[in-house]
């Protein structure tokens, strides 16, 4: 089919960009984001290996990085919510104080 | 909501104080309808006022004429006779039901319920169809002259009414089927727009509002006229005073106006139709003031005359305006969906409420 | 011949809309961009013939955290943050990151001395249809080998959930 | 190079024709049959409410859904000023796409399926189908009025509560298939002999109840036929985008209809297929058709115009017809390959209309929910309760296969476990009930308030 370097090309540009995207963005939603991009390139990866080695392990632990996504997505959006709510601002710049 | 929102019944603004879904506070602004029928009554004679009474309440202008009519022969001192007070009574009960039908549907249709509607409009239907063939008009139809009545019953009128009253009963029912045992309606209607009987009677609010809330007070048994002191008939009271039991108040009332229309057919009084009054009405100044119950409440008319051809004053108590009174109390507390709900359940008419 | 086709279509979506999605200054079209990049990874993993962890993808990253996430943009009323510079200065830290983060990834195949084109052939598409049906074995192993992380993830889940409750709850 | 990529693509047809073909169908011909749909719909609407319903285009309203569409097409679509452009083009193409996606993984009859037997069957159309929530959320921000915003929200956020009771409604359904793929579920309740529907009814009244609020209808229709939403997130789409959401909706009443029929009510299998005494059902289709010919031709003498009575025979023509292809396969042996083909599309058919009349019926008798009592209801009550009967279900399977039960025998065990579920459901009923009255009277009495 295809050599595993195409995965791993592909994997690793969407890991570059998930980490600029974590980097340039203020606004923390889109960190957030950028995050999930960064653990999807992961998937990629472990899927490409599982399917070298015909193990299934490899996407056994893909599901769990999903189902950890989503524990992770759900309290950051919780967190952004609770502030947004207080300090009326989405943007990372402005979490500056640790107590108000 | 603006005043061309499709759940209030006509022109009604009302401004929704709001914190997220909670209701606080509200504010109904009105008077987009007025047309200052009181201030033309001062220059109009007495006949060529009366169809002007119908334009208020359009949806029950048989019974808001019959007011008019028996307010202004108050003043006259003159007593219609019995034929026509036997039929005046007839006809306004079946405006009292034409009035439910419209509110159930337009009640029914603004919490969800598509198929009351229709059928309600095919029973008013059949109420409009004799309204037309005894005085010409289905909805304003000026039936009623002071004095008595202008046109003599056409001959089929007792067998229509009796035919209606027949398969009225059946329809009833049908309506109950839908809603009454709805889980779904209950839990719309139940405990929604709570008025308890002491905040109604500070309010002022009167008809089947005031019945719902547990208070024995209807002007046909109070202060007999027409000729329904010579009916058998109960009053509908409901516990709570809250949306369902209006519903129920409502139902039992048009059952109980089917009762008495079945009563008069039996024996309508022969004889005249029109009492002895002249052609140029000039009562003898003073002032009275009558009170009838129209579908929505209490509507009374204060007319003061200086003996000449014109009234000098007329003043009309609308039930739906006084009522809208007790909209601000019943939707605090409750959602914006319920708004709607309350708004249908106090049944008013804006013509009436800007007159 | 079709899995090279496939994989370019997909690998190709997957890259132009990652960068779309960090370049955007409109959050609501990044996170569309973002949901057509989870599409199109979730095409991949079909393409490796991962059928349940593609719906698994679907179902669980694009129907579950991404309507989370256009939820929240909801409620955060954008029109504010539409005004502000939506990029940190810090453009050039993200390009030395990059540029590491290369370079580390070129050594590693510098020193091992195959390109990446000699990779050892994957899967020839034949081969394909013999295999075990997807989710079964997915099923038997997670159930079987891996049930105690199962049960942590759980566990996780509801410390998420309930995470998640407590922070938004309202506090008046 | 060229012939190359000529002969690959010649190759990629071959392999792949009878999916192109049914796709181009799907897309062609779910239209026609939503238009249809809703036409079936406003005329039993009518019937109930004792009026006619559409009547005057082509006899008795046929042709009104091709004049509905044409009118669509043509009536121009405003787009909102300064609403997002790109937004406002992709929300209602992303709803319908999920609708028609998830069309592709469902199987009418047992030859007739787009997606050929992928083994995440049932799974891929739920999945697909819980996409089209975007089209909804973005579409009520696209159009960037305040209410169309809040209707959007408001209705994804019953959507994506009612996903999760849908979804452990299917999974105690799948206990007893033991497989994901459609085509085998169909079999497994064909070698079982029983339908599910028999052995998990609290599975099948669960999905039905959170089937009705994820295709946004009847009781459930609350963001586009609340008062002051006016209509939810579709109010700012007009013409042809409208008629997007229209379609979006019908197809996925489709599709939720046709994965409780392939679940429940057993895919495309005769009622009591595996009883040899009872085969004279597979006459039941024929009759139908033919009987709805007669009806036609009875009715032609009455139609007003001559274009109307030649409609009218038309349509009885083709009645005929169709009763023919149907009898065929019983009939001659010649044709008994086809037999399950077309009886299995005919019952497919058949079950998933009677499942969206059910719908309809529903939404023309009761009235609709508010929106706290949805979500009440919902999360209070129809999750628990599936949650609790997958797992009973699976204590009744474990049961089961002790005592080697299977077919009708395995009702002996499945309907206690039902019986304590409703248990169960009661008493979640009943705790509802002490928590305070509904209106708390927060208000004082003072008069002269406010």
């Amino acid at each position: 089919m295809l050599p595993i370097g195409h995965y791993l090309f592909l994997s690793l540009a969407l890991f570059i960009i998930g980490v600029v995207g974590v980097v340039t963005r203020r606004n923390v939603i889109v960190v957030l984001m950028s995050i999930e991009l960064i653990l999807n390139a992961v998937n990629i990866n472990l899927v490409a290996f599982s399917r070298l080695y015909g193990d299934v392990a490899g996407q056994v632990f893909a599901l769990f990085i999903i189902a950890d996504a989503a524990a992770e997505a759900a309290v950051g959006l919780g967190i952004i919510i609770a502030f947004f709510r207080n300090r009326e601002t989405v943007l990372a710049d402005e979490m500056d104080l640790l107590k108000w | 909501m603006g005043p061309q929102h499709p759940s209030t019944h006509g022109v009604l603004r009302v401004k929704l104080k709001l914190d997220g879904e909670r209701v606080i506070g509200s504010e109904c602004i009105i008077g987009y309808l007025h047309r200052g029928v009181e201030k033309i009554a001062e220059n109009r004679t007495y006949q060529q006022f009366a169809p002007y009474v119908d334009r208020m309440d359009y949806v029950a202008a048989v019974s808001s004429g019959l007011g008019y009519c028996e307010a202004i022969e108050k003043l006259l001192i003159v007593e219609a006779p019995p034929r026509s007070r036997v039929i005046r009574t007839i006809l306004t009960e079946l405006q009292r039901i034409a009035s439910h039908l419209l509110w159930l549907g337009t009640h029914a249709l603004d919490i969800g319920a598509l198929t009351p509607l229709f059928y309600c409009f095919r029973e008013r239907e059949e109420i409009l169809k004799i309204f037309e063939k005894y005085c010409g008009a289905r909805l304003t139809t000026h039936a009623f002259r002071i004095g008595g009545l202008q046109y003599e019953a056409y001959d089929t009128f007792e067998k229509d009414v009796e035919r209606f009253c027949k398969d009225f009963e059946s329809r009833v029912v049908e309506y109950e089927d839908l809603l009454t045992q709805n889980r779904i309606w209950i839990g719309r209607t139940k405990g929604v727009g709570i008025l308890t009987a002491a905040d109604a009677i500070a309010f002022g609010v009167t008809g089947p509002v005031l019945r719902a809330s547990g208070v024995k007070w209807d002007i046909r048994k109070a202060a007999p006229y027409a000729a329904y002191d010579q009916y058998k008939f109960e009053i509908p009271v409901g516990t709570t005073g809250d949306t369902y039991d209006r519903y129920l108040v409502r139902m039992e009332e048009m059952r109980q106006s089917r009762l008495i229309c079945l009563q008069a057919i039996e024996n309508i009084p022969t004889g005249p139709i029109m009492a002895k009054v002249g052609k140029v009405l000039k009562p003898p100044p003073g002032e009275v003031y009558h009170a009838i119950e129209a579908p929505k409440g209490e509507i009374g008319y204060y007319v003061v005359s200086d003996g000449t051809v014109m009234p000098y004053r007329v003043h009309i108590r609308p039930p739906s305006f006084i009522n809208l009174q007790a909209f601000d109390r019943m939707v605090r507390g409750h959602l914006v969906a319920d708004v709607v709900a309350i708004i249908g359940t106090i049944d008013i008419v804006l013509g009436e409420v800007d007159r | 011949m079709l899995d090279k086709v496939l994989f370019y279509f997909f690998a190709g979506i997957a890259l132009a809309s990652a960068v779309l999605m960090v370049t955007r200054r409109n959050v609501v079209h990044s996170a569309i961009f973002l949901i057509t990049a989870l599409l199109a990874t979730a095409g991949i993993f079909l393409q490796l013939r991962a059928e349940f962890l593609f719906i698994v993808q679907i179902i669980l990253y694009v129907g579950g955290i991404m309507v989370l996430f256009v939820f929240v943009i909801m409620l955060v009323n954008l029109d504010v943050a539409l005004q502000q510079i939506q990029f940190a200065r810090q453009k050039w830290v993200a390009l030395f990151v990059a540029l590491a983060l290369a370079g580390q990834v070129g050594l590693m195949f510098w020193t091992s001395g195959k390109m990446p084109g000699q990779g050892l052939p994957v899967l020839t598409a034949a081969a394909a249809a013999k295999l075990p049906p997807n989710s079964e074995t997915v099923a038997r192993s997670l159930f079987e080998s891996y049930l105690l992380p199962f049960e942590i993830a759980s566990v996780l889940l509801l410390v998420a959930m309930i995470g998640a409750v407590v922070m938004a709850k309202k506090r008046v | 190079m060229m012939t190359s990529i000529l002969q690959a693509t010649i190759e990629f047809l071959k392999a792949f024709w009878a999916p192109l073909l049914c796709g181009v169908a799907i897309v062609a011909v779910l239209p026609l049959i939503v238009g249809y749909i809703v036409l079936v719909e406003r005329k039993l609407m009518a019937d109930m409410q004792a009026r006619l319903g559409p009547m005057r285009v082509g006899p008795h309203g046929l042709l009104q859904p091709i004049a509905d569409a044409v009118k669509l097409l043509i009536k121009e679509d405003i787009i909102p000023d300064n609403a997002d452009k790109l937004v406002f083009w992709l929300a209602p193409v992303l709803s319908v796409g999920a609708a028609l996606l998830s069309l592709a993984g469902l199987a009418i009859g047992p030859a007739f399926q787009i997606a050929q037997d992928i083994n995440i069957g049932i799974l891929f159309v739920v999945g697909i189908s819980a996409m089209g929530i975007f089209g909804i959320v973005l579409g009520g921000w696209a159009s960037n009025s305040h209410y169309s915003l809040m209707g959007a929200l408001r209705s994804s956020a019953q959507l994506v509560s009612y996903e999760t009771a849908a979804g452990m409604a299917l999974v105690s359904a799948l206990l007893f298939t033991g497989t994901l793929n459609i085509k085998s579920i169909v079999e497994a309740q064909s070698k079982e002999g029983i339908w599910f529907v028999m052995l998990a009814p609290v599975a099948f009244f669960t999905y039905l109840v959170a089937s009705i609020a994820e295709t946004n209808r009847a009781p459930f229709d609350l963001p586009e036929a609340e008062s002051e939403l006016v209509a939810g997130y579709m109010t700012e789409f007009s013409g042809f985008r409208w008629s997007l959401y229209f379609l979006a909706e019908y197809a996925n009443m489709i599709v939720v209809a046709s994965v409780a029929t392939t679940l429940f009510l057993g895919g495309w299998l005769r009622p009591f297929a595996s009883v040899r005494w009872l085969n004279f059902l597979d006459f039941v289709p024929v009759f139908l058709i033919v009987a709805v010919g007669v009806y036609c031709v009875q009715r032609t003498p009455k139609q007003p115009t001559r274009v109307q009575q030649l409609f009218m025979l038309a349509v009885a023509g083709l009645c005929f017809v169709l009763g023919l292809v149907l009898l065929a396969p019983v009939v001659l042996p010649v044709a008994k390959p086809f037999y399950a083909g077309i009886h299995g599309g005919f019952w497919f058919v058949l079950k998933v209309s009677l499942y969206i009349y059910f719908f309809m019926w529903l939404r023309f008798t009761i009235p609709r929910y508010r929106f706290d009592q949805l979500m009440r209801l919902g999360w209070h009550f129809l999750i628990p309760l599936s949650i609790v009967n997958v797992l009973l279900v699976g204590v009744a399977l474990i049961a089961g296969s002790y005592l080697n039960l299977h077919g009708w025998g395995l009702l002996l065990v499945t309907t206690p476990a039902a019986i304590v579920t409703l248990i169960v459901a009661f008493l979640i009923l009943a705790m509802e009930k002490e928590p305070g009255a509904p209106q708390d009277q927060a208000a004082t009495s003072d008069f002269y308030a406010g």
